[in-house]
């Protein structure tokens, strides 16, 4: 049967057959570096042209509709232009920092690929520790955003860039927190661990009303994690104009930029794994036929979907709310997310030990 | 493909930037400008210093923040292992949590999650 | 109590918020309610109505005969300066000298369509037009003789 | 146009010199920073400069710098004709350039003594609900944007759409109308334009509850709004403010009650008040004042009675000699027309009492010691519109 | 309270201010004209007097009579619902007058206005700077009758 982990095999076999094993690796490693770069690009470009189309679809409006059919290379134009404005810095701006920033945010958001399964047995690397990995990486966000926000020498930048310092750091619990509960529930933090043990159902099926709050929580955790809307007081425009990147222009807003669509993907992949199954297709209990029809979609499609519709609900999110006050956002977290994911953490706990799941 | 993927993952990173970079920079010419340089508030220039001291309400979260995050590190290994232990797996937590909320609660009381 | 409260107040909240979003997904599904008009594209089909203010216009009959007397009233309506008469000599059919209008020049870029210069006018010789696309590269061919060249006041007008 | 480099040369000058040189707010401290919000700024829709003292997030002092968009409407008029100064006056507060309009022809019309034909008073006062409805609605879009919700904005610009087409329709334009002359109306109303208010009062009913769902009763939009910009009853009539805003602090100040124009002694309608005095009293004043409005023009549509919508006037207006001063409610507030005439054809001073200028003087008042988000939100139900302000 | 009880007790509280009633303006506007020396204790007492009770300046604003220069103040109380106008008389070349921003607060805008515009002094003002326009223009005054524009494109 078609499928990535196929395709992977048989490019390995044959290098394997006609290179010697270090050229193997080395070009293996080649390939893999496309694939991530490629899929990076694209991702953003789809993600891009996504937004604009769900906002202009709840706005009562066309969208973009002028660039190839439907407007799909609206975004490519996009890039185009971008790639050919100016990447200016600022006269005061510590130029070293500055320029570094969008770098980290990039090298940040493609490290938190690695553990990322896009398919059966189709995974960069299988790492034990793969949950918390995840969690330790993207908190290295906020130092890409900090960077920015100091560095460029503009108050607005200064302040959006502390707002998302606190803003993320205070959100890393509650994530942690609903992820945790679904590593009891399954006692592994290897990503393909977690996947296999939803073989029978989905977590969020199988876990009940602690699972399904696990999830909400996870959900708007990481919708604050990765600052958008309703969260997005990093850049909140009507207040700081552009927050942390107001002073970049060119290709280094387009990083950053595209770290943020990548890391709204990679969380909206997370949250698909852990909580919807990553890969594994939707079955009801004995219905065989179903089940069956079901295993015929690529697991690919199972994890891309999943995917795009949690960040179909993250956009849902953003074109729907205003935006919340740094103290309200705050008290969120700490007053509503934050003990309701702790005691929600003991029920779960409580759950796995009595075997309260299927 | 194991721990070198990360070292794969980081090249790509910094490949990539770094050439969409070059290519913008290569594609125009860059000028000068004296008013490009400033740093944008508004099109007013802008007064004092910014690399000052900000208030320490934003500190305060982060020191909060350590606290709990330091927590969680703690209960990733007894996540996994939770199931296995049975009750006094969450016996433990419980103590753990209530001992976490007290100081949690101490901050509340003392207002340090309060904003200012 | 607490607990109660606590859990009524997040529960209270969360219904606010699955309401805007029945609302967004609503208009998200529905694509009959868009309500983008495709400008360019829609030209045609583009009815301005009739009392739509676009320029001043001076409407000449097949004889390019107009009915402008030159009364200057347009001129002291306007509030900006946009209209200037300027007159020439003629001679009419008894060999007589007769003071005429040699051109009305309007100033688009000066004018704000307020419409008084029409509401003056006792002959209704201008009307405003119902064009809107007023972009040029220059700005000197905002400045519109009104009159077509060689055209002469109708007969009857006073 | 010799005169164009001149003024660009000017412009240049006088934006190096700027504010730089005014002296920090009293009890400036080590860690404040001063930011300037505007004038390009998504928030401030237009040119409005504010200069913020900062302390972390903590607003300690707002002083508005104005005058980027100042014309001088006031001098203009000095040298334009009764009849021509009323059209400068839709580039005011351009969004209820109608009421402005209607102000400066009332204004007139009683230096002159006109009665001007009950037709027309239906017609001037339909069209000024209707400019209300428009304002507020987009009020309540730009005001949801700059609290980050971006949907109800285009929402809200589908109702304000038709009642522009219905204005262009009528009055020939969609902004700047320049519809009311002294004397009555300048057309008569256009056929269709009953069957076409029927069919946006039907738009408007079936669409209103959205706002509803959308933003009063959102949790977060409450709670941007609620608290936020607490403006007393005493205070808002200390600083002048009328309009929405002293109306959401429970001050009755609404000219079409208190000292009816043309026909508002004989409609029914209620005085909006609440008593929160907050942001979110403002929001509320201003949704109900689009109900309000649309009650008035119900019973108005079906009766616009039969006659002349203009009274013939002199083709050179002179006003006697004296002072004339009108008032209307803008749908920002109360707007003076104050003319002193020496007995010519232009009026000799004029003097416009703009209902922004007094509103935006509270806003240092309510900003201090709010956080930097409030201020957007205390902004936002201001309803600032820069020209008004600026004139 | 009537118009004619109004004036008796406006007299009262100023004897020395000429009252006429302002009939063009509309009904029940009553002029009060005081001098500048006056005007302060004058506008406290309208403000303070329970039985007027003039809370609400709604507009200030100067005229440029050539000869000299006109303040003029219309009040209302918000109670009773009755307006006056009071007007004081300035000297042109040096027009000087009392603020009077502590008692309405929004005097303080409309007076800075009045300052750059007609270059009238405010005594006491506790911020007097240019509002409108832009720094550095100081002494020459807008909206005077014998300002000439500097760059006036459009002459008419």
């Amino acid at each position: 049967m078609w499928s990535f982990s196929n395709i992977a095999n048989s490019i390995h076999e044959w290098l394997s057959n006609n290179f010697n094993p270090t050229w193997t690796i080395i070009i293996e490693m080649v390939i893999a570096g496309v694939a991530v770069i490629s899929l990076f690009a694209l991702l953003g470009l789809v993600l891009v042209i996504m937004e604009r189309k769900v906002s202009a679809w709840m706005q009562i409006r066309l969208g973009p509709n002028r660039v190839g059919p439907k407007g799909m290379f609206q975004s490519l134009a996009d890039t185009l232009k971008l790639l050919v404005k100016e990447g200016l810095t600022p006269g005061g701006a510590d130029k070293f920092l500055f320029n570094l920033a969008p770098f980290i945010a990039m090298i940040v958001a493609m490290l938190l690929m690695a553990p990322i399964a896009f398919a059966k047995d189709f995974q960069l690397w299988d790492l034990n520790i793969g949950v918390l990995f995840v969690s330790a990486v993207s908190s290295i966000m906020v130092i890409s955003i900090l960077m920015a926000g100091w560095a460029s020498n503009n108050k607005y930048s200064l302040m959006g860039a502390m707002r998302s310092g606190a803003q993320i750091v205070s959100y890393e619990l509650s994530a942690g927190l609903s992820i945790l509960a679904v590593v009891v529930m399954t006692g592994s933090l290897q990503v393909s661990e977690i996947i296999e043990s939803q073989r029978n159902g989905w977590w969020i099926f199988k876990g009940h009303l602690p699972m399904l709050i696990a999830f909400v929580t996870f959900i708007i955790a990481v919708t604050a994690e990765t600052n958008r809307a309703p969260f997005d007081l990093a850049e909140a425009e009507s207040e700081l104009t552009a927050g942390f990147h107001t002073e970049y222009s060119g290709m280094k807003f387009a990083l950053f930029f595209l770290a943020e669509y990548v890391n709204v993907f990679i969380v909206c992949a997370i949250g698909a794994t852990l909580f919807l199954g990553g890969w594994m297709p939707f079955h009801i209990g004995k219905w065989e036929g179903f089940n069956h029809v079901m295993d015929y979609i690529p697991s690919s499609i199972w994890f891309f979907g999943k995917t795009f519709f949690l960040i179909f609900l993250i956009m849902w999110f953003r074109w729907t709310f205003p935006r919340l006050r740094i103290d309200q956002l705050l008290n969120l977290e700490w007053k509503y997310l934050l003990p309701i994911s702790m005691i929600n953490l003991l029920i779960v706990t409580a759950m796995a030990i009595l075997g309260w799941h299927f | 493909m194991g721990a070198s993927s990360l070292i794969v993952l980081i090249i790509a990173a910094i490949a990539f930037s770094g050439i969409a970079i070059l290519v913008s920079k290569l594609v125009l010419k860059p000028t000068t400008n004296k008013q490009k340089g400033e740093p944008y508030e508004c099109g007013i220039p802008t007064q004092g210093k910014t690399w000052t001291q900000l208030n320490v309400g934003y500190y305060l979260f982060a020191l909060i923040f350590l606290i709990f995050d330091v927590e969680l590190v703690f209960l990733f290994p007894w996540a996994v292992v939770a199931k296995g232990m049975g009750w006094i797996a969450l016996v433990e937590i419980v103590i753990f949590f209530f001992i976490l909320f007290m100081g949690f609660l101490y901050a509340h009381k003392k207002g340090a999650l309060k904003w200012m | 109590m607490f607990i109660k409260k606590y859990i009524q107040e997040i529960w209270g909240a969360v219904k606010s918020l699955l309401k805007g979003m029945r609302r967004t997904g609503y208009y998200f599904t529905h694509h009959k309610e868009i309500i983008t008009q495709q400008y360019p594209d829609n030209r045609e089909t583009l009815n301005l109505p009739e009392r739509f203010k676009g320029e001043v216009v001076m409407p000449h009959d097949e004889n390019n005969e107009h009915r402008c007397t030159g009364c200057q009233a347009c001129e002291l309506a306007c509030p900006n300066g946009t209209i200037k008469v300027i007159f020439k000599n003629e001679l009419n059919a008894e060999g007589k000298k007769k003071k005429a209008i040699d051109k009305l020049v309007y100033h688009l870029e000066l004018c704000t369509m307020c419409n008084l210069c029409i509401e003056a006018c006792p002959s209704d010789a201008i009307k405003m037009a119902q064009t809107f696309e007023h972009s040029v590269f220059d700005r000197n061919e905002l400045t519109k003789i009104l009159n077509n060249p060689g055209s002469k006041i109708m007969d009857g007008v006073e | 146009m010799e005169g164009f480099g001149e003024v660009l040369k000017m412009y240049r000058k006088t934006e190096i010199i700027n504010d730089s040189k005014a002296p920090p707010a009293e009890g400036f401290g080590e860690a404040d920073m001063i930011i300037n919000v505007g004038p390009q700024h998504p928030a401030t829709h237009g040119v409005l400069h504010l200069v913020i003292t900062l302390n972390g997030e903590t607003i300690k002092n707002v002083e508005p710098h104005l005058g980027y968009i100042h014309r001088s409407i006031e001098k203009m008029c000095e040298s334009l004709s009764y009849r021509q100064f009323i059209y400068v006056t839709s580039r005011m507060d351009y969004l209820s350039a109608h009421i402005n309009n209607h102000a400066c022809a009332l204004c007139v019309e009683q230096g002159l003594q006109v009665e001007i034909p009950p037709r027309a008073q239906v017609i001037r006062v339909l069209m000024d609900e209707l400019t209300r409805i428009a304002s507020h609605e987009l009020w309540l879009g730009a005001m949801a944007m700059d609290l980050g919700a971006f949907t109800p904005f285009f929402h809200a610009f589908r109702e304000r759409e038709s009642i522009n087409d219905i204005m262009e329709e009528t009055c020939g334009a969609r902004l700047t109308m320049n519809y009311m002359v002294p004397g009555g109306v300048m057309h008569d109303l256009h056929p269709s334009f009953q069957q076409r208010v029927k069919d946006f009062m039907q738009l408007y009913k079936s669409k209103v509850h959205e706002y509803d769902e959308m933003l009063t009763g959102n949790i977060i939009f409450q709670n941007r709004m609620k608290n936020v910009g607490v403006l007393s009853a005493e205070d808002a009539i200390s600083y002048g403010c009328t309009g929405p805003t002293a109306r959401g602090s429970g001050v009755s100040c609404d000219v079409r009650k208190l000292y009816p124009y043309e026909i508002y002694n004989t409609l029914e309608f209620d005085e909006v008040l609440e008593t929160g005095g907050d942001s979110f009293s403002r929001y509320m004043v201003r949704v109900r004042e689009m109900q309000q409005s649309i009650r008035i023009i119900e019973q108005l549509i079906d009766n616009i009675p039969e006659g002349d919508f203009q009274t013939k006037t002199k083709a050179v207006l002179k006003l006697p000699k004296g002072e004339f001063y009108s008032r209307v409610e803008t749908a920002r507030g109360e707007l003076g027309v104050y003319i002193v005439s020496e007995g010519a054809t232009t009026p000799y001073r004029i003097k416009f009492r703009s209902p922004g200028f007094s509103n935006l003087s509270v806003l240092n008042h309510i900003a201090k010691g709010s956080k930097l988000g409030d201020l957007v939100a205390m902004m936002g139900t201001l309803d600032l519109v820069i020209p008004d302000i600026d004139r | 309270m009537t118009n004619e009880e109004l004036k008796i007790k406006l007299a009262e509280i100023l004897p020395t201010a000429t009252i006429e009633e302002a009939a063009e303006i509309g009904p029940g506007w009553i002029t009060v004209n005081v001098e500048p020396i006056e005007w302060l204790a004058f506008a406290q007492q309208l403000r303070k007097e329970e039985a007027l009770h003039f809370n609400f300046l709604f507009c200030l604003t100067c005229i440029d009579w050539k000869t000299h220069l006109t303040m003029v103040y219309h009040l209302r109380s918000t109670i009773f619902h009755h307006n006056i106008v009071v007007k004081a008389k300035l000297d042109r070349d040096k027009p000087a007058i009392e603020t009077v921003s502590h008692i309405w607060r929004t005097a303080e805008f409309h007076e800075r206005e009045v300052y750059e515009m007609f270059g009238v002094d405010f005594l006491n003002h506790p911020d007097l700077r240019l509002l409108i326009l832009p720094d550095g223009w100081e002494g020459k005054n807008p909206m005077r009758k014998d300002f000439e524009d500097p760059v006036n494109m459009i002459r008419l």
